[in-house]
């Protein structure tokens, strides 16, 4: 099919979509209406539990499950990012050069990195009370290892970032997700049920399991962020094809 | 207002849907399917929202407070952290990809196969 | 909850702001698209922070607080890729005169207590964000440096780099 | 209000969304889809989601551009950099970097 006609084909394909997308749209609920059942019944049943963040309770109490297969879509998505971003014959690792960067931006990163890793935290712990969790949390904990790429070089990064120990707290966060439901089976319960006290309204500790996976959920993400992350970093800066004239893209952004 | 969002969402799904038909980069293709996928974060949260409602978080709200749907935003947040990690998977073919054929074309990617 | 306008008002200050900075994300050089994107953050920040005293709703902090520690990060990833960061005056300007100008009535209003030293912090860290960001070869002083936070940005390294 | 701040939002995501779409050039792309996500973290916050805001942000304008901004630099390292002759110059301006960095726009188009 020619780029000329695989357009005229788009077109006369979204016109009907579009057309088809209007009319479900005019039979949608109107937005901003009042008519939520399910959004009542859960926010019910959140409080029912004491935990104050819906949201949470939505993801980690009353579709706990479903949660966890998408907890396992990223750690496959982790896995297969590793398997196909892995050095692979005929490439070489080269080391990475150390990169010059301004004074300023080295102290800007050296006082955002502990204060990202607590915001990261903070998001992780309160996501049973406030808005966030450990899907948005693990991420900024990640992302503010990364902080030292910036401000210092690759090098530093590497040497806070023993992948091992992330790979292994990626598997330990899909674990512990796990046995948290199993141990809710062996308390009597059904599986990834809310066995723990459920605590006050509002409180760290409030809303049982919420808080252990939460926490779980977390760690994998984190974990699992990095180790992306560092299979994209090795690729894009450490590993060379085979010997040629590299390094110069390396000390090209290194400044 | 009543529809605004919603031809928002469709509009942001179908354009995105363009840029991936006529992309002639994988990697601007992964950009366009990330936007595709930002049309869904519209359409559901435009249905969760109730008007004067907040968000379902009781942490500095009353019990009583007259919030938004937790059920859509639940969904959402799945939606966004599987789109990344989607996002990351692709981007790691696209590097192979590169590696084996030289090119990042898909035109010349299918003319490589055939 | 009631939302109060008047502060909904003010958040659609720097919101309406966003759309010529799109503009010249999309369309300008790479310099400039670098400085619009750094704009863009702090803009947003602002929205966010005005917006949360909007809602009544003080948990909403923590998006701004997420935001000002991510952008620098951002920021910084794309001038490594793209080369360089460029000296941005109005970057400098806006974090100079928006932050006290959001976050001073946002403390008054909040009164004293945790969100106080929240919206404190935030103010802080998009301050230090903004200025060395926007620093390119330019020397640098930071008014009010956070409690805690190093010395000022340095003007010594930034002026030898001239 | 509400209402005003959420259709502004609604046009910034749709302009973003397309101009997100018609920039080609990858790393053009990528700046312009973290204004994307700023965008809809913004638009997000405004129909009081929160949670889902704070996981575009993160995800959105940080995570994702990132990721599309090494596999460029992955990509032109594999290829256009060899041809590419890169001055070894040490001065700190990056007039000649974000030169080189357009250049290989236009060479991508």
């Amino acid at each position: 099919m020619t780029r000329q006609s695989r357009l005229w084909f788009f077109l006369a394909a979204a016109t009907v979509v579009a057309v088809l997308l209007v009319a479900a749209f005019l039979a949608l609920p109107h937005f901003g209406g009042g008519f939520h059942p399910y959004g009542d019944r859960s926010v019910r049943a959140a409080l029912a539990h004491r935990t104050a963040n819906a949201v949470a309770a939505v993801n980690f109490d009353q579709r706990a499950l479903d949660t966890l297969g998408e907890e396992t879509i990223l750690f496959a998505a982790v896995l297969g990012a590793v398997v196909l971003l892995r050095q692979i014959p005929g490439e070489r690792q080269e080391a990475p050069r150390p990169a010059q960067v301004p004074a300023a931006v080295r102290r800007l990163g050296v006082l955002l990195l502990p204060v990202a890793l607590l915001v990261g935290m903070y998001v992780v712990a309160h996501g049973q009370v406030t808005p966030g969790g450990g899907f948005q949390g693990g991420i900024v904990v990640a992302t503010a290892l990364h902080l030292l790429y910036v401000a210092v070089d690759y090098r530093a990064l590497e040497r806070i970032r023993p992948l091992a120990l992330y790979e292994v707290g990626d598997v330990a966060g899909e674990a512990a997700y796990i046995v948290t439901g199993i141990a809710a089976m062996l308390a009597g319960s059904a599986f990834l049920a809310n066995v723990l006290p459920w605590g006050t309204l509002g409180t760290l500790t409030s809303g049982g399991t919420v808080v252990v996976l939460n926490a779980a959920v977390g760690m994998e993400v984190a974990c699992g962020v990095v180790v992306l992350l560092a299979m994209f970093l090795d690729q894009a800066v450490r590993i060379e094809e085979s010997p040629g004239n590299s390094a110069a893209t390396q000390g090209r952004t290194g400044k | 207002m009543t529809l605004l969002p919603y031809l928002v969402a469709g509009w942001i799904f179908l354009i995105g849907l363009y840029g991936l038909v006529t992309s002639r980069n994988m990697i601007h293709a992964v950009g366009c399917l990330s936007v595709t996928q930002s049309s869904t974060y519209v359409l559901l949260l435009a249905i969760g929202y109730r008007d004067g409602g907040t968000a379902p978080v009781y942490a500095d709200a009353p019990t009583d407070a007259r919030v938004v749907d937790p059920v859509v935003q639940a969904l959402t947040l799945t939606d966004i952290v599987v789109g990344a990690t989607v996002t990351a998977l692709l981007l790691a073919l696209i590097i192979q990809l590169h590696k084996r054929h030289g090119t990042l074309d898909p035109d010349e990617l299918s003319e490589l196969k055939g | 909850m009631r939302a109060s306008e008047g502060w909904l008002v003010a958040a659609a200050v720097p919101l309406l702001c966003l759309l010529p900075v799109l503009w010249y994300v999309v369309r300008g050089e790479p310099r400039t698209r670098l400085v619009a994107q750094n704009l863009a953050q702090l803009l947003a920040a602002f929205v966010l922070l005005l917006s949360a005293q909007g809602f009544n709703r003080p948990t909403y902090l923590d998006l701004a607080l997420v935001l000002a520690v991510l952008a620098p990060a951002g920021t910084l990833v794309y001038a490594r890729f793209l080369g360089g960061l460029p000296p941005a005056r109005i970057v400098r300007w806006t974090a100079l005169a928006g932050v006290p100008a959001a976050v001073v009535p946002l403390c008054v209003a909040a009164g004293p207590g945790r969100q106080t030293v929240k919206l404190l912090v935030i103010g802080a860290l998009l301050l230090a964000g903004a200025l060395v960001t926007s620093a390119g070869s330019q020397p640098v002083t930071e008014p009010d440096a956070p409690s805690g936070a190093p010395e000022p940005p340095g003007g010594d390294e930034a002026a030898a780099r001239d | 209000m509400t209402d005003v701040l959420i259709a502004v939002a609604l046009f910034l995501v749709a302009a973003t969304a397309t101009a997100a779409v018609l920039n080609r050039e990858p790393l053009r792309q990528a700046l312009v889809l973290s204004f994307l996500g700023l965008a809809l973290t913004l638009l997000f916050t405004f129909v009081q989601a929160p949670d889902v805001a704070l996981s575009q942000l993160a995800v959105g304008s940080a995570v994702t551009p990132l990721m599309i901004v090494l596999t460029v630099g992955k990509v032109r390292r594999g290829s256009t950099s060899r041809e590419h002759s890169i001055d070894d110059d040490d001065d700190d301006g990056g007039e000649g970097d974000v030169g080189d960095a357009g250049d290989a726009g236009e060479e991508a188009r």
